[in-house]
């Protein structure tokens, strides 16, 4: 049977694929953001996950408007970064975990989760940022991608995307497979690229959300969408990862480590570590 | 949406603006492409009429003006791309949507750390 | 307020595109399935519908394994149709009404449908045959298609189609536009294409199930996918489509008239129109 | 799937079915377009080999067997694209798949009128 260790979750701000490109952990600027992971980095080290679920959302490289997924799970034998405009570096392919893929695709459709399945997928930074991130040396985990539309609205609400993480972990625990998952969230947290509000960062809701993250899991659940555009921006929205893979690790947790630092580009970075206890 | 009171200076990105924004946002996806970067700028003009953008969105593009290109349904995770092709940051973007120099957008950024840490 | 005045539902065979193409209604093949039109024809010819929302599943045009939605739901302002590799003729474009689908959606996404958004989308036969066969002369309605995963398992269960129709029924009596809508369900009836079975027809399951749509409508949402397919065949199951199309249009209906002729194609071809009591 | 009772004669399009399948059922999307059918007309065991079919596939492929291709994960919604370019239609994929002549294949077709009315 299959275990699920705990939950890992960080911004994902593209910036930060440049930064370790050009091996900038130590500049002043980027030096609070990545000592950050130190912690986590040796729990990881020490716990060996085989297997990473990655709950994130695609800014435009896989979907367009054309077809447009609420939800949409990775089924492929492995993924593969691509360009996605900006000049940041293309990673190598993500290896998958097909068979664990299709059984959280069948449960997630029996329990009336109604979404879409990816044989072949393009993950972009939001994707490949955490997985970097959190194994600096390479050597990463089997991945499954699980992407949340945080783009067109309407989007899913929190409750729904609550839901959603409580069945991907249901499916995991139940999976056959021996090994040991770890869920990831990717996103957020408080900050706006567009509009007159641009730059907006919403310092104490943030950090009431990464407490409630390991002691309150469904809080941020009791907003709407609307609610949390507000107290988080436009972007901030992607908090919805961290709240599914939150609720994909279930039960109590304990706090590996945690980081917040203002700013990494127009973003409040968050950092969070959780062992399931 | 409707029944939602404003935020400030924020305009969801939905059904509405979708519609608007189709052509815009098209032409903005397809840079995820180095060739179609380089189509673009060697021809700005053939490359939007190819995509059949509307006189706002043409404006828009011509002009750099970001609230112009969210105005007519653009949306920021696709404009992104037009900025990369014209080598210009988020903080860049925040700068010209509030009407900040850069450096005075990126000290606001950091001045945030003086909120408040509770509720 | 919109209005909804009823459910059609019809076969979709492939060959049928060529035997309109040919001229072939009166051809003795072809007569017992066209004519079994008439009467609906007439009843639409009266009642002038404006639109219609119309179940249908994609065969491999607008979706591939790449990208499958359990549910997807087109918010175009025209629907084209293409080359589905067999030669039968392309037909021009389908008028769409993106208000009424954004209404649709964002009500859909409410209520916990997780569905994907299509501004831009290509339709089968399976989409055009209904259209061109409720409405020979053209002049057709706007339309609005919800298309449903009949292809890879898992599919949607028949409770949660019927659900999804039920939910699409809600978004249309709400809409603001002051339209007629007629709800149509495309697909079935009972056959097999695949395997060893290839050929099977279940004509007592199929006029069971014709005889539900009127006064009974889940009747056959008590079975699972399974049960459906040993009932009605690897492709009998595009009868979910029916199912949902029958959900949308709630509440009693009287029959204006139904049809069923063995065989056409590999296919028993159920037709039936019902008016909204 | 595995706690169902089988069927005879039929494999439900699973999660299996569909990873064993994938470049077969990617290359009858592919018959969509013209060009592509053409291509493949022209050289079928190149037009294979870019889109990386099996062997089991390619055997299937070339001995245009039907079961075979289903067997080796093909979907018939795709493969129905492929028995287009061939000229055959579903009776003929079911006279092969069930072993009988075509004639035979639409007589029992026919025949399925007898059955009765009342499940
Ligand atoms: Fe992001
Ligand atoms: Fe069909």
């Amino acid at each position: 049977m299959a275990r699920i260790i705990g939950a890992l979750a960080t911004s994902h701000i593209p910036a930060i694929g440049g930064a370790i490109a050009k091996g900038l952990e130590e500049d002043p600027y980027w030096k609070p953001f990545f000592d950050g992971f130190g912690p986590a980095r040796d729990w990881i080290r020490r716990e060996k996950p085989d297997v990473a679920i990655v709950f994130y959302n695609d800014h435009g490289l896989n979907f367009f408007l054309d077809k447009m997924p609420t939800f949409a799970v990775g089924a492929a034998p492995e993924y593969r970064n691509d360009d996605e405009g900006w000049g940041i570096p293309t990673l190598p392919p993500f290896k998958g975990a097909p068979d664990l893929s299709w059984a959280i695709i069948n449960h997630l459709v029996d329990r009336e989760f109604d979404i879409v399945t990816c044989q072949e997928m393009l993950v972009d930074h939001a994707f490949t940022l955490p997985i970097k991130l959190f194994w600096p040396e390479g050597g990463g985990p089997l991945t499954v991608p699980v992407c949340i539309n945080t783009v067109q609205f309407p989007l899913p609400s929190a409750k729904r995307c609550v839901a959603l993480g409580r069945a991907v972990g249901e499916a995991v625990a139940a999976w056959a497979g021996d090994k040991k998952v770890v869920m990831i969230g990717s996103g957020g947290l408080s900050h706006q690229l567009d509009g007159q509000r641009a730059g907006f960062i919403n310092k104490p809701f943030d950090l009431k959300f990464m407490q409630s993250m390991i002691d309150e899991p469904e809080w941020a659940a009791q907003y709407s969408i609307h609610e949390l555009v507000e107290k988080t921006g436009t972007q901030g929205i992607e908090l919805l990862n961290w709240l599914a893979a939150r609720a994909a690790a279930p039960g109590p947790v304990h706090k590996v480590h945690s980081n917040y630092h203002i700013p990494i580009s127009n973003t409040a970075a968050g950092m969070l570590a959780l062992e399931a206890a | 949406m409707s029944a939602s009171r404003e935020i400030f200076g924020t305009t969801p990105f939905d059904g509405a603006m979708a519609q608007r924004g189709y052509a815009l946002n098209k032409m903005c996806f397809s840079f995820n492409n180095a060739a179609n970067r380089a189509a673009f700028k060697a021809d700005e003009e053939a490359y939007m009429r190819a995509y059949g953008l509307n006189d706002e969105q043409a404006k828009a593009i011509r002009g750099r003006d970001v609230l112009g290109l969210l105005a007519a349904g653009g949306n920021v995770y696709y404009l992104a791309k037009f900025a990369g092709i014209l080598g210009l940051d988020v903080q860049d973007l925040g700068a010209a949507q509030t009407g900040m120099s850069k450096e005075a957008f990126k000290a606001r950024l950091v001045a945030q750390n003086e909120q408040p840490e509770t509720m």
